[in-house]
């Protein structure tokens, strides 16, 4: 046993600006590093177990709660799970009004994180309310984007937060095309604006950090991935969606935080999110995405998991683009939900949320009630990795300041952007909470 | 209220959502928060004051003996608290629960159930603590909240309409889709406060923004049963978000008994 | 199809009031004492007892408040206000000086000269009194054409009466003013008890020729009414001043309406017979 | 006079062309709405719609008549008096607040497609809006303009009961041109010299004595399947005395007081003023919003609301539609469309109400 004198621990008892209520905490001994733990104090709120005997279709409904930042995400690898176990096939239509839904959660969710949430760590404020007196333009721009974001998901999804218009099978009601028209002209200046924040957010200072990250994400040969692909690996491995379940695990650990996500044999931690996207798909972003990564001279692979914001700028710019594509050619289309008939089966689909994988499972019966269902969402499968990214990094910032080191760590922690209202249903509550 | 009101964003069992409508606010959100301290809003701000606080507002429900003494600790420290959200107001989805064993619920997502700590119910705020105002939503309408916000600001008693989803569908000029296409739609007992956006997207209103005030749910759904709607797709209807609120409660219970006597 | 029309004089637009005075009363009431911003409008506006204005306050709402000072002034005008809720409290926070929006003025008012030659009885609860007073100057101006001037006052306790300092006057003047409390301090001398005992106990040398004008909460009034038809007064004698709802003021928003009636032009002065068969209806 | 079915686009062009927004009968959400027509396509020609207490159906006739349903979940009222009006603007200046009327200009409208009742109940608005003391402008400036094309109705709804209100289904007067379909055209009727003046712009030609037989059979059709009724005769002072009814009671404990039937009522006129305001307190204006006397909040005066419960918000409607509307207005407020028995979504009907509130002692 190490005496007490020699034991430090250092807590950040409630981390802020990430979505839903974490600490974190750190037990020394020496110099060196006893225990690194992301603690969760989010109560489960027991999705999986309450969606079972729900009606199918109230699963999009259902899940979207699970987190209010990232509802779409929910919304559609369910929808996609469950077309797979009825047996859908949905049109090419409805795919692309899926994806626009998307663009909008992620100009959403990058547009709030890159200037509100991150931007205040590498520029000294507490708030990206702070940071407006001194960077109002930025902060302005951020709001608008953010705005573009939530206007999308209301044209199309009824409402920013938990929009009410994902069916199985695809909408309740396509848009006309007048509603969709007039999106166009803030997107343009959005565009542009992405662009804009992107160079800035490329000229902010990032700490030399790299890792050997295992990243992973979907991939799809022609488009930048959101809705469906192969999930790859850096390492080079990938697998198709359905033996997901067979190669990333869960584990309900002792410690605070249980069931988290590793990756095969080894169970090793991986990386899911923006960078793993754009080190895989660099040559699938849009064509204004792609040129301003190379004007500004981002490099991929990209192992820093500082300049994560960066690859959300790239990302910001990517579904401007792909947004005015979709916009300028809509027609709205014959049919905007596919009929089915319920039959007993099981699917599951990986879609791509703005912090990374997220996979679904569901089993139906023939009267279209669930009987089982798994949801492992991003934030998950980055616990493991963000705590071993901060045993990594904690030796290179420790100092006596242990308030300046705590900050430091949450710098690294909001890289992943983490959401931990979707982490809940699986973390366990009680936090350990002194050495 | 003193010059600038300090503001208390707190968290419980909840999706984050009706906290970040207040982000959502982007026309709004600097010049309100202008108006106001932030002095505890983990999602935005690091910084942290511990009070006491002008307005709270709280989000989401009680589901761990912790969340008991949060509660009260916050409510100490606070001279205004508003609820936000169906999570806070009526237990949220989460209170499905409240119908069910709630150990097999947790075997069913832990591993470790045994790790857990949690209570057998999800209940809302105002059985826990007085409550000053509640704003229905699941999420809240962020122009509400700003609403109710400048409201307090402006030493005035914030208002919200009572009235059912109907008055403001029919004001879009939407048609009723329970008369024209059948569909069971609770908006006839669902408090306004979304716009009667489901209605407009051709689907029923699935009620998240809880019961209206005086509500007749009982006559909607022996209407609804004697069109042919089953207690069993009605049951569901009623039980998700506010499933656990006291009009909607009662109905479903009354529903499953009626359907447990037929058979 | 067209339809003709007179031209449009918009009635839902305010003119500027400033608050000229301010006069405390009693706990949470005041007397408002606004002018207009433009003297044409002050010259031409003219208002009856028991009328009311709308009240505006940009930003908070509109409410309906009667005019309670002399109707022969022409320089300000007067609103006693007890703050209640979400305007008047607002009002409550103005100072001399500030403005607000004045729509005015609306509905019928004490009908005096139907009193002519009579014992004239007001009975008044509460803030019911504020909008008598107009009527009081005019009948205490006019005081030879009627037989005799009454005031039955009923207030909750002593320290709510209202306009307590101009009661001695009226009374020199001739008027009996007649004062009761629902609940006494150690140093009230006067009666204790509901205003309807006050009536009750009125000498009425001739109830025939005898016109009754109350204001008060609705049960006030209507065991007055009540207790007014049992000493024989004449229900074409009493009046009665309501209160309702109100977002117009001018018939269009349906709100005010009582019986077969809108209190914002058939009122707020009713006669009692007009609104005899509705009056004990619960909810109407 | 008669016009070509094929020439019925010229009148929308006409109409347009004279700086009209033209509203008429379309589908939408699988009901007929009035909406913004340019074109006689758009008009739901071989359509038709079965009604019913709490029930309407849109279906396929089997011709292509362009009128051949009766009235839907929308009336002309929602373009007379929108649903939602900016009164009154507020401004704070260096001299206090400055109030003005807000700026208002709305289309010149020509309505396509008005029926017997629904010229009946413009007709009971214009009472309310325009013949008080006091004149609504906003009502004023859309109502002045307005060009009435009426269609008779050529049937009828099982919900229809035009004739107990002496309503229709004829239109008599209130129009600028009337028409009465046929398989191949119009029987057009003038009402206005401004009717007359357009009716001289289309190629009509006159109408043959078959064609005149035809039409008024067409009409007939109507009456003859009005199947509903409501015994006007003292109602009044029948509802006026039964305040305390038990029948109140009875439907109150159906009535979800949701104000569907208030909405879809022609002649409800019941709002509510709110006020908008910039969050600066610099700026706010007034805006008046369709209300219904069904709303717990309506009532609201300090201390409470005065209509407590469902039973006495009820009351307050049906009376007021059916009798206080005598007083104040002149005429029932009720002009028989059956829109509030469709489109209640419980399906009370209020001519059953009247029938049972004639039943009994008060
Ligand atoms: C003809 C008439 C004359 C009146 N004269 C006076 C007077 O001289 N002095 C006085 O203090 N009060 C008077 N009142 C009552 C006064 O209008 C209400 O106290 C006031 O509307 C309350 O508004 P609030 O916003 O402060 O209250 P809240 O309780 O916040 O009310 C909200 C809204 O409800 C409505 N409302 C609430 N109470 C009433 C009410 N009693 N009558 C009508 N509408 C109401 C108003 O639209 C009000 O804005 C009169 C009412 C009427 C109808
Ligand atoms: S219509 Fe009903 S379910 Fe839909 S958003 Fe509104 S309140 Fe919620
Ligand atoms: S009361 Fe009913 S039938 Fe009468 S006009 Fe109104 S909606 Fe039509
Ligand atoms: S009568 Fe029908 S439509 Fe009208 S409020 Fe009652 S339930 Fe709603």
């Amino acid at each position: 046993m190490t005496s007490p004198q020699n034991t430090r621990t250092i807590k950040v008892e409630a981390l802020t600006r990430v979505e839903g209520e974490g600490g974190l905490f750190v037990r020394l001994v020496g110099d060196r590093i006893e225990d690194v733990q992301l603690t969760i104090f989010e109560p489960p709120r027991l999705f999986e177990a309450l969606l079972r005997g729900r009606k199918l279709e109230e699963v999009p409904d259902i899940t979207a709660r699970i987190c209010g930042i990232c509802p779409v995400a929910y919304q559609m690898s369910s929808v996609h799970a469950l077309e797979m176990a009825l047996g859908i096939e949905i049109t090419e239509d409805i795919r692309r009004l899926r994806r626009l839904l998307y663009c909008g959660e992620w100009i959403e969710s990058h547009a709030l994180h890159v200037h509100l949430l991150h931007a205040p760590d590498f520029l000294g404020y507490d708030s990206g309310i702070d940071m407006a007196k001194d960077f109002p333009n930025e902060v302005n721009r951020g709001l608008r984007l953010k705005k573009h974001g939530n206007q999308l998901l209301e044209m199309l999804g009824g409402r920013a937060i938990h929009p009410i218009n994902v069916a199985v099978g695809g909408f309740y009601r396509a848009p006309r095309r007048d509603e969709v028209a007039a999106l166009i002209p803030d997107f343009e200046w959005g565009l542009q604006a992405a662009v804009d924040t992107t160079r800035w957010l490329a000229t902010l200072d990032f700490p030399d950090f790299t890792r050997a990250y295992d990243m992973v994400c979907l991939v799809h040969p022609d488009e930048y991935p959101m809705n469906e692909g192969r999930v790859v690996s850096t390492t080079g491995s990938s697998w198709d969606v359905r033996d997901y379940e067979q190669e990333f695990h869960e584990d309900h650990v002792a410690h605070s935080t249980a069931l988290q996500s590793s990756r095969g044999e080894r169970q090793a931690c991986y990386h899911v999110g923006p960078l793993a996207r754009i080190n895989l798909n660099r040559d699938r972003l849009s064509p204004t995405a792609r040129r301003t990564a190379d004007e500004i001279g981002f490099e991929t692979p990209c192992w820093n998991p500082f300049r994560a914001i960066i690859a959300r700028g790239l990302e910001l710019i990517h579904a401007y683009e792909e947004t005015l594509d979709i916009l300028r050619t809509y027609r709205p289309p014959a049919i905007a939900r596919i009929k089915y008939e319920y039959r007993a089966g099981q699917g599951c689909a990986a879609t791509e949320a703005p912090r990374g994988l997220i996979y679904h499972r569901y089993e139906v019966d023939d009267a279209g009630l669930v009987t089982f269902a798994k949801i492992v969402p991003p934030t998950s499968q980055n616990q493991r990795q963000i705590e071993d990214d901060l045993r990594d990094y904690l030796p290179h910032i420790l100092t006596e300041d242990e308030a300046a080191t705590a900050r430091h760590c949450e710098k690294l922690v909001r890289c992943y952007d983490p959401c931990i209202s979707c982490s809940t249903h699986f973390l366990k509550l009680t936090v350990q909470r002194d050495g | 209220m003193s010059a600038k009101p300090k503001v208390g964003v707190f968290k419980f069992a909840s999706c984050d959502g009706c906290q970040l409508s207040l982000l959502c606010a982007e026309d709004e959100l600097l010049t309100v928060a202008g108006k106001i301290d932030i002095a505890y809003f983990l999602e935005a701000t690091s910084h942290i004051d511990e009070g006491p606080y002008d307005i709270a507002l709280v989000e989401g429900s009680i589901t761990t003996p912790a969340d008991i003494g949060h509660i009260r600790d916050i409510r100490k420290r606070s001279k205004y608290l508003i609820t936000i959200g169906a999570c806070a107001t009526a237990g949220g989805i989460q209170a499905l629960r409240n119908w069910a064993d709630h150990d097999e619920f947790l075997r069913a997502v832990y591993a470790r159930p045994e790790y857990i700590d949690s209570l057998a119910t999800s209940t809302p705020i105002a059985d826990h603590v007085p409550v000053d105002f509640e704003l229905r939503g699941c999420p809240i309408n962020r122009f509400q909240l700003v609403e109710v916000i400048v409201s307090l600001v402006n030493g005035r008693k914030p208002k919200t309409p009572s009235h059912s989803v109907c008055l403001d569908c029919k004001r879009r000029g939407n048609v009723c889709i329970t008369v024209a296409q059948g569909v069971p739609c609770l908006g006839p007992v669902t408090q306004s406060g979304c716009g009667a956006i489901c209605p407009t997207f051709d689907r029923g209103c699935y009620g998240c923004f809880g019961p209206a005030k005086q509500c007749n749910t009982g006559s909607l759904c022996q209407h609804l049963l004697a069109q042919g709607t089953l207690a069993t797709e009605l049951v569901p209807l009623l039980r998700n978000f506010n499933g656990y609120a006291p009009e909607f409660r009662q109905q479903s219970e009354q529903l499953v008994q009626l359907s447990t006597e037929v058979l | 199809m067209n339809v003709t029309c007179s031209p449009i004089i918009n009635p839902w637009v305010c003119h500027t009031v400033r608050i000229q005075e301010i006069t405390p009363e009693v706990a949470d009431v005041a007397t408002y004492h606004l002018s207009f911003d433009d003297s044409a409008i002050a010259a031409a506006y003219r208002f009856q007892p028991g009328q009311f204005n709308m009240l505006y306050l940009p930003g908070v709402g509109e409410v309906p408040i009667s005019l309670s000072a002399d109707p022969s002034s022409s320089a300000t005008w007067a609103h006693t206000v007890r703050a209640v809720g979400n305007v008047t409290h607002q009002l409550a926070r103005l100072r001399v000086g500030d403005t607000l929006g004045l729509r005015g003025p609306f509905g019928s008012s004490w009908p005096l000269s139907m009193a002519d030659g009579h014992d004239v009885v007001i009975v008044a609860g509460g803030l019911g009194l504020a909008p008598l007073r107009p009527a009081i100057y005019e009948l205490l101006r006019q005081a030879d054409r009627f037989r005799s001037l009454t005031l039955l006052y009923g207030s909750r306790s002593p320290d709510t009466i209202l306009f307590e300092h101009e009661l001695p006057e009226w009374s020199q003047r001739g008027m009996s003013v007649q004062l009761t409390v629902d609940r006494a301090s150690p140093d009230w001398a006067g009666h204790v008890g509901v205003v309807t005992l006050l009536l009750d106990r009125l000498p009425l040398s001739d109830p025939q020729r005898t016109s009754l004008f109350m204001c008060g909460p609705e049960v006030m009034m209507r065991f007055v009414g009540k207790s007014a038809l049992a000493r024989g007064i004449p229900e074409q004698h009493i009046w009665m001043s309501m209160e309702r709802n109100m977002q117009c003021a001018i018939g269009l928003c349906g709100h005010c309406q009582l019986g077969p009636t809108f209190i914002c032009k058939d009122g707020p002065v009713y006669r009692h017979n007009q609104l005899a068969p509705f009056l004990n209806v619960e909810g109407l | 006079m008669f016009l070509a079915k094929a020439d019925l686009q010229i009148l929308i062009d006409r109409l347009a062309n004279q700086g009209f927004e033209v509203i008429g009968p379309t589908v939408s959400q699988a009901a007929i709405v009035y909406d913004r027509i340019q074109s006689v396509s758009e008009l739901p020609q071989g359509w038709t719609d079965r009604q019913a207490p709490g029930e309407y159906r849109l279906e396929r006739r089997n011709d292509d008549e362009l009128f051949g349903y009766v009235v839907g979940p929308h009336s002309w009222k929602r373009y007379l008096f929108p649903p939602l009006t900016t009164l009154s603007t507020a401004d704070l200046t260096s001299n206090g607040w400055q109030m003005r009327a807000a700026d208002d200009n709305p289309p010149k409208y020509a309505f396509l497609g008005v029926r017997a009742c629904e010229l009946a109940a413009i007709r009971v608005q214009d009472r309310v809006f325009l013949e008080g003391a006091y004149v609504d402008p906003a009502y004023q400036r859309r109502r002045q303009n307005a060009f009435i094309v009426a269609v008779n109705c050529t049937q009828a709804a099982s919900t229809c009961f035009c004739t107990s209100m002496e309503t229709g289904p004829r239109c008599r007067s209130g129009f600028d041109l009337a028409l009465t379909e046929l398989p191949d055209g119009f029987e057009v009727e003038v009402g206005t010299p401004a009717g007359e003046e357009l009716l001289s712009q289309l190629p009509t030609t006159s109408i043959a004595e078959k064609q005149l037989n035809d039409a008024e059979q067409r009409r007939q059709r109507a009456v003859d399947q009005i199947s509903r009724h409501m015994d006007t005769d003292g109602l009044r002072d029948l509802l006026l005395t039964r305040l305390n009814h038990p029948r109140w009671d009875e439907v109150a404990q159906r009535c979800l007081a949701c104000t569907n039937c208030t909405m879809v009522c022609p002649t409800c006129f019941c709002s509510s003023v709110e006020e908008v305001s910039d969050l600066e307190g610099q700026h706010s204006e007034r805006e008046r919003r369709w209300d219904s006397c069904f709303n717990l909040d309506f009532s609201y005066v300090s201390g409470g609301p005065v209509r407590r419960d469902i039973r006495s918000r009820y009351r307050q409607w049906l009376t007021h539609k059916l009798a206080s509307w005598i007083d104040q207005f002149g005429s029932s407020g009720c002009v028989g469309c059956g829109r509030c028995i469709t489109w209640c979504p419980v399906g009370i009907d209020l001519t059953e109400e009247v029938a049972a509130l004639r039943e009994g002692t008060p």
